[in-house]
């Protein structure tokens, strides 16, 4: 109990200082991006006052002392107010995230659960038949696929698969000609949308995976459980999976921030080739279109995502290793 | 019973010349013996416990020579058949057994996990003789639902001897069994280990580097250096000191068991380089008695009257009998 | 990341826990690793990097000044890799782009690092609420997703160049070592040799740099060409978005101002590809290095 | 990015909500069911435009900054204004009478209907001016800076001005107008979506899905048998990179994207019909802080105006698609009819570094030992040359300036900071150099004003609204100001040509190229493109020229 307390406490206090920074950034930085924003809607000339005046009313700056603002922005916030969006004016940062969110969440998602699972599988037969030929080509190719940059190998991929050989669409997230339902041909087409940036994850993910499990698994080869295990007549399959692979993979879920962390930060830039209509494109259009409060509320939804996920991972890790469920020292 | 012929363990290197832990050891565990392996750190009586069941890396390790248990060839027989004769006619108990369990398993499952390896039981049956196990080696029946984490060392090492003997096998091969523990719980778990032996008849070869200890309890101690053994001598004998000087050099660290009184004398120089083929006695370098024999041809084993010894002095002046080459 | 295994080994009698001995007082660690396939590999190909990064302007077809080739053209016999949209030869700007790639990333894995010592020493050495407190900040920011905080900081950052790039990474990535430095440095203030050190009355800082720090560079090592791989991939990934300094010429800008002009368009397949592979090539290199430091390190990794 | 796509958008975004005040309507749902579209479809165009990023948002509100582009086929407003030559049209209003230069009396179309059948009349036109006059967010322009009242007078309508605003003629005809029965009721004018417009125009809404919409033709349009595209499909438009490859691979009739070599990426992938034509559209410059030393000298401006390789710049930074501009300040060959013609040359300054060094050591600048050019004052010359990060065309430009430059012993740093802080170091005039656009208004004065008028300036360090390069000339003031009150063509001209000097002479900003509007079409299907030999509007599927277009295309046949 006290280890799930430690974690919720913990989660809280991340996702604190998370939005104070968010408060924070913009205000330790020169230029204020409201004025940016003014001249840029002005930018076929300089802006005039009236304009200016025009478009501060419009926006809504904010006003009142730093703690004060700092007061309303947690209030607000709370309330998941994060303002109006400059490029989807007047739609509220809240609605633009909503519709970007579950793509991601969904795309990503359910890609890292994949490669995770199949990475993983991989690595604990790479381990258990160490030094034979998978082992050696795959922790070589691996090491190579899991340096690509995300948004090379999807530059790559476009090129290849949309443009040369057309097998599938360039970008997008589903054909333009359906609305999102819940139908046969939406999620066909969504499918076939998300082959590419899934592979594209995939690909670049799954040697990380496959890598971390391998080194662990034959760490783990060496506990004297593992001996034991042989001693005791046990079968393979029983000192692999029960004994070695359920051992190996607790210093991974431990590890699940970090990973998921990299691959959500690949994902977006995977998203932003691909023109996926995710978080990661939506923010690299915010970044481009000086779209502050939506760059800081994306910042925000992908880092409580993040936590979330990895809060997640803190629970199983509490149920997969007793150490910590039964109160042990940790 | 258990013998052993001319085993040799070639532990390769990624750099230069194999390193040979173990050089051609022979002997013979006689059924319901306890018979003790003693040496200093590294002198490779670990390397021969895990060679004889076959626990020794196959890629890492060389090993020659004959292993038998009961006659039957241990070092030539196939998997499967290794597999079902493990545990079931010789077990380990691995050193401190802090690492020995399964840190996400209960006691309980571990212990069903050997079971169902071997044979077919039903899961009530299984608790009973998990339970009873459990109190044989003086612990609580509860215990079979703790985790690893939740016992103490002492704790561990019990539970380690009862899960050795689940089921019923001829030989246990302990590998350190006390070394992490504090001398009482020590003393407690040797005791019942003793007395576990004597009711259920089964035979051990108890390996560990405290020299004093394995002499209260063994019937029979194998003294080991540089991977061989130079003195094979039943207890009484060595409690009363011995013929081999490197035996009486480690009886004096630890000085004379029976008194209360310790004397520490550390046995100056270092083992052998063990990658370089030794020649002479290994342990000539360091021996006060050295002479020059002993620099020069390798001691052959000899007979005593309760059992065998590897040293020039002791054929120069008792003249002893050869045994094998 | 791989986990860091303990140095001790359970079994006294392998010889591989002399071999670890060696690696911590022996100086020729180096011949060690080269021993160890994947690192030899790894090495030969940091090497080949360096080379390119120092001698790459002096091989260089042509000079990086030059822009009055024809634009946009697919690799043929004069031009291996083509030509950028604004008449440079591909292959140049490959060559010197080596030196900003590297610089970049070994510049910021060594502040990196060198932060995270720092912060993983004292959370670890000194222990109590000073360790409390820099474990929650080191979790805190580990836990952060790392190109969202960067792409963030950049965002708002006046002026975008070099410095900028090193600064974000700098701020961001040394949490990863500082943890496993600190836990580390836990079990290293447990060794008999330290504790005997902080009897004798010894300074804090002097045990940490002459008792401890020689045990731990491997550690060391290893982090900070994790971090180097780290601060590579993030420097290409900033530069793509644009969130750099594209007037200098690094493998990173290179495939910013590719797909920027339209590479694929134009069926410049070279101009994406070439610097794409250098940058997985040296993150590969030094990730297949540190598989052999792990190798030597780690006696279980060993016997491959 | 490349910075005039880019641009591209901001133009669509601004031509609307500029211009724009118009209504729309009830919150009626046109998002039907979604129709089997993608199908090759001979009577539809699909226009690759609107950049959802990541996906559309039900907007077709005429006051939002980042409604659709659609929105832009179904407002309409008084005049249509060709920025390529200045050419006015009629469109809701029929016809303009200055009376004074303080009183304009407009005549209203007859026999126009909103799209939901009720008749358009003067009064929906003067509500417009009200509704900005109501809600001063709206007015961009700040017209009500100038205007007293607007009144209608049966199908007239009067706008009284409280000081004379001749060039503000433009601002009212470009304006959009919204049906007051519409408008009347929504309070706040920017915070709702408007997903059901009613407008004027030739299209309304058919279908929308967050990732394409369609409009179909307005059955009751004031010109419909002119209007022969039955549907148009706006698909999202993605990156660039994607946006480029779709439109190469022959997905769209109509996009505005910048392309490298585009005869091969695009042309060359259908012949026969694949069509590009990129008519300069506005100016971009080397804005120098005048506030200054050595660019408060004017011989130093001069002699940078002689060392830029302006036309090594168009060629390699814009691929040869644009001109390099005259100094004079027009977007020509539109404006051409602005031109004097006594100034030397078109206007131009043509590379010369002879020329260039022979200026500076005439006005006492010399090189030192280490080969730097030493101002009269003693000091070394270096600068920084700031460019927004991530445009990409602007940043090569900076670079070739830097190595221009360089010839004459200047250090050049280029600087790629944010847009934020580049365009707020401008503001405060906080930056030595910088890159900039103007230019390409419907009358020159409107961009001569905003670049020169000393009115709108600040000190450095305080927020200049525009003249962000601190010029102060009384001289042009005045003339500014003769252009401001004149509603004499003449005067107008003898104003314009005096304006033209000043920029030739003093050269406030250093003229490089003209921004291109980019528009690549195909047609395939349809035919009666604007082009080069016909400049009927700009090519540009956003602002106000795809009313004109939209009105000229036919089927091919």
């Amino acid at each position: 109990m006290k280890y799930f307390m430690r974690k919720i406490v913990f989660f809280i206090v991340t996702i604190w200082i998370a939005i104070t920074l968010n408060f924070i950034l913009p205000r330790l930085m020169p230029g204020n991006p409201a004025q940016a924003m003014m001249s840029k809607f002005a930018q076929q000339g300089a802006i005039t006052p009236s304009q200016e005046h025009a478009l501060a009313l419009m926006l809504g700056m904010p006003t009142g002392s730093l703690w004060t603002q700092y007061w309303q922005y947690l209030l607000h916030v709370c309330e998941g107010n994060f303002g109006v969006s400059y490029s989807f004016y007047p739609v509220k940062v809240i609605t633009v995230i909503a519709g970007a969110l579950p793509w991601t969440l969904t795309l990503v998602g359910l890609v890292t659960i994949i490669q995770f699972v199949v990475g993983t599988l991989l690595g604990v037969y790479a381990a258990w038949h160490r030094g034979r030929k998978f082992d050696s080509v795959a922790t070589v190719l691996f090491s190579f696929t899991s340096a690509f940059p995300y948004f090379w190998i999807a530059l790559l991929f476009i090129y290849l698969f949309g443009y040369i050989l057309n097998w599938f669409p360039i970008s997008g997230g589903y054909s333009g000609s359906l609305s999102p339902a819940l139908n046969w041909s939406f999620v066909g087409s969504a499918l076939y949308h998300s082959i590419l940036p899934a592979l594209t994850i995939f690909i670049t993910g799954i040697g990380g995976s496959l890598l971390s499990m391998r080194n662990n698994m034959i760490n783990t080869l060496g506990e004297d459980y593992i001996l034991l295990g042989r001693a005791e007549g046990l079968s393979e399959t029983v000192i692999s999976i029960r004994y070695a692979a359920r051992n190996a993979l607790l210093p991974i879920v431990t590890n699940f921030a970090m990973t998921l962390g990299m691959v959500v930060g690949g994902s977006l830039l995977m998203e932003t080739v691909f023109a996926y209509p995710g978080m990661g494109y939506l923010l690299s259009t915010a970044l481009s279109n000086q779209d502050y409060p939506l760059l800081q509320a994306l910042f925000l939804f992908i880092t409580v995502s993040v936590l979330l996920a990895n809060f997640a991972a803190d629970i199983v890790y509490g149920f997969l290793d007793p150490r910590v469920r039964r109160g042990g020292a940790r | 019973m258990l013998e052993v012929k001319d085993l040799r363990v070639n532990y390769k290197t990624q750099h230069g010349r194999p390193v040979t832990a173990v050089r051609g050891v022979s002997f013979t565990v006689p059924d319901h013996s306890f018979v003790g392996l003693v040496g200093e750190s590294g002198c490779g009586k670990s390397t021969l416990g895990f060679a004889i069941s076959r626990l020794l890396n196959v890629k890492r390790n060389e090993v020659s020579g004959y292993v038998q248990l009961n006659g039957k060839e241990l070092l030539t027989m196939s998997d499967r058949e290794l597999r079902k004769l493990r545990w079931s006619k010789i077990a380990i108990v691995l050193q401190g057994g802090m690492n020995a369990f399964n840190p996400v398993l209960k006691i309980k499952q571990q212990f069903m996990d050997v079971m169902r390896a071997h044979g077919k039981f039903r899961v009530q049956d299984m608790v009973e003789r998990i339970g009873y196990l459990l109190e044989q080696v003086k612990l609580d029946r509860e215990v079979m639902e703790a985790y690893p984490h939740e016992l103490s060392g002492g704790m561990k090492q019990r539970v380690a001897i009862a899960l050795s003997l689940v089921l019923e096998p001829e030989l246990i091969i302990l590998d350190e069994p006390t070394t992490a523990l504090d001398v009482v719980v020590q003393r407690a778990i040797v005791d019942m280990l003793q007395d576990l032996q004597r009711r259920m008849k089964f035979s051990v070869l108890f390996i560990s580097h405290d020299l004093g200890l394995v002499l209260e309890v063994a019937q029979r101690v194998m003294v080991m250096y540089a991977g061989d053994i130079i003195e094979d001598e039943s207890a009484d004998v060595l409690l009363k000191g011995g013929n081999h000087p490197y035996t009486k050099a480690l009886l004096n660290c630890y000085g004379d068991p029976q008194s209360e009184e310790v004397r520490l004398v550390g046995i100056p120089g270092a083992p052998p380089d063990l990658s370089q083929p030794v020649v002479g006695c290994a342990f000539a370098p360091r021996c006060a008695d050295a002479f020059a024999p002993c620099t020069l041809h390798q001691p052959p084993r000899v007979k005593t009257e309760t059992g065998s010894i590897c040293c020039h002095l002791y054929t120069e002046m008792k003249g002893g009998s050869k045994i094998g080459n | 990341m791989v986990d860091k295994p303990s140095l001790t080994s359970h079994h006294e009698d392998s010889t591989s826990v002399q071999l670890t001995e060696k690696v911590r007082k022996n100086p020729h660690f180096l011949s060690l690793l080269w021993a160890n396939p994947k690192a030899r590999i790894g090495i030969i190909m940091l090497c080949f990097f360096f080379a390119m990064a120092i001698f790459g302007p002096f091989v260089a077809p042509y000079s990086l000044a030059d822009t009055n080739f024809p634009t946009s053209q697919t690799p043929s016999i004069v031009h291996w890799l083509g030509t950028t949209q604004s008449g440079q030869d591909v292959l140049t700007e490959l060559l010197y782009g080596a030196r900003i790639s590297l610089f970049v990333g070994f510049v910021a894995g060594a502040i990196v690092i060198l932060i995270a010592m720092f912060v993983g020493f004292v959370a670890g050495y000194f222990g109590g609420w000073i360790d409390d407190m820099l474990s929650l900040l080191m979790n805190v920011i580990l836990v952060l997703p790392g190109l969202p905080l960067m792409i963030l900081i950049a965002a708002y950052m006046p002026s975008h160049g070099i410095g900028e790039i090193i600064l974000v990474m700098s701020i961001t990535g040394w949490a990863f070592g500082g943890r496993s430095l600190r836990a580390q440095m836990l079990t290293m203030v447990q060794q008999d040799y330290v504790i005997a050190a902080k009897f004798a009355g010894e300074r804090p800082l002097r045990i940490i740099f002459y008792e401890i720090l020689p045990n731990m560079l491997s550690y060391i090592v290893a982090n900070f060409f994790g971090a180097v791989v780290g601060a590579v991939l993030a420097e290409a990934g900033l530069e793509f978005l644009g969130l750099g300094n594209p007037s200098i010429t690094s493998w990173g800008t290179m495939i910013y101002w590719a797909q920027s002009s339209d590479a694929m368009l134009s069926g410049q397949w070279a101009w994406i590809l070439a610097p794409g592979l250098c940058i997985a090539g040296l993150a590969a290199a030094l990730t297949f290095v540190n598989f052999g430091i792990d190798a030597v390190a780690n006696p279980r990794l060993q016997g491959e | 990015m490349r910075r005039l796509k880019r641009n591209g958008m901001i133009v669509a975004t601004l031509g609307v909500s500029l211009v724009a005040l118009t209504g729309c309507g009830s919150n009626g749902n046109s998002a039907t069911s979604p129709s089997p579209a993608n199908t090759v479809n001979a009577s539809q165009l699909v226009v690759g435009v609107d950049n959802g990023s990541p996906t559309f948002t039900d907007n077709f509100n005429p006051f939002a900054p980042g409604n659709r582009i659609g929105t832009s086929y179904i407002y309409e407003p008084l005049f249509f204004v060709n920025t390529i030559n200045g050419k006015i049209d009629p469109w809701l209003a029929t016809g303009y009478q200055w009376e004074g230069n303080k009183k304009l009396v407009l005549t209203i179309r007859s026999g126009v209907k909103w799209n939901d059948g009720t008749p358009f009349t003067a009064k929906d036109v003067a509500f417009t001016f009200d509704y900005l006059k109501q809600h001063p967010s709206l007015d961009w322009q700040g017209l009500w800076k100038v205007l007293q009242s607007v009144t209608t007078n049966g199908n007239q309508v009067v706008f009284t001005f409280n000081k004379p605003d001749v060039p503000a003629f433009y601002e009212i005809a470009s304006t959009i107008i919204v049906p007051q029965h519409i408008w009347s009721k929504i309070a706040h004018p920017t915070k709702g979506l408007n997903s059901n417009p009613v407008g004027t125009g030739p299209y309304e809404v058919d279908t929308f899905t967050p990732y394409q919409y369609t409009l179909k033709r307005n059955p009751n349009y004031w010109q419909k048998g002119k209007v022969q595209v039955k549907k148009i499909v706006f698909p999202v438009l993605g990156n660039n990179q994607t946006a480029a490859l779709n439109l190469s691979s022959g997905k769209w009739d109509w996009a505005t994207l910048f392309l490298p070599n585009v005869k091969q990426t695009f042309v060359s992938k259908d012949p026969q019909y694949n069509q590009y034509w990129f008519p300069p559209g506005g100016i971009v410059a080397l804005s120098l802080n005048l506030g200054k030393a050595p660019f408060n000298d004017v011989h130093f401006r001069e002699a940078l105006a002689y060392a830029i390789n302006k036309t090594k710049i168009a060629q390699q930074a814009e691929d040869g698609y644009v001109a390099t501009a005259s100094q004079a300040g027009l977007v020509l060959p539109g404006q051409k009819q602005w031109l004097d013609s006594s100034l030397p040359n078109g206007g131009s300054y043509s590379y010369n570094l002879t020329k260039a060094k022979q200026i500076l050591s005439q006005a006492g600048y010399h090189l030192n030992a280490q080969g730097q050019l030493v101002a009269p004052s003693g000091k070394s010359v270096s600068f920084s040359l700031e460019v927004p990060s991530g445009w990409s065309d602007w940043i090569q430009s900076a670079q070739i300036i830097q190595g221009n430059l360089k010839e004459l012993g200047i250090q050049v740093n280029v600087s790629t900071p944010q847009y934020g802080s580049y365009s707020q170091s401008q503001a405060m005039g906080q930056y030595d150099a910088a890159l900039t656009a103007y230019g390409g208004t419907a009358t020159p004065f409107t961009s001569y004003d905003t670049l020169l008028n000393s009115k709108y300036t600040a000190p450095i360090g305080q927020n200049a609204n525009a003249d962000q390069e601190r010029f102060n000339s009384a001289q042009t003031n005045q003339l500014l100001s003769s252009w401001r009150q004149a509603t004499n063509q003449q005067i107008q001209l003898q104003d314009a040509y005096q304006i033209e000097k000043v920029m030739y002479q003093q050269l406030p900003v250093i003229n490089l190229f003209y921004g291109a509007t980019w528009s690549e079409f195909s047609s395939k299907k349809f035919v009666g493109w604007p082009s080069a030999s016909n400049p009927y509007a700009p090519p540009a599927p956003y602002g106000q020229s795809p009313l004109m277009i939209m009105t000229h295309l036919r089927p091919q046949s």
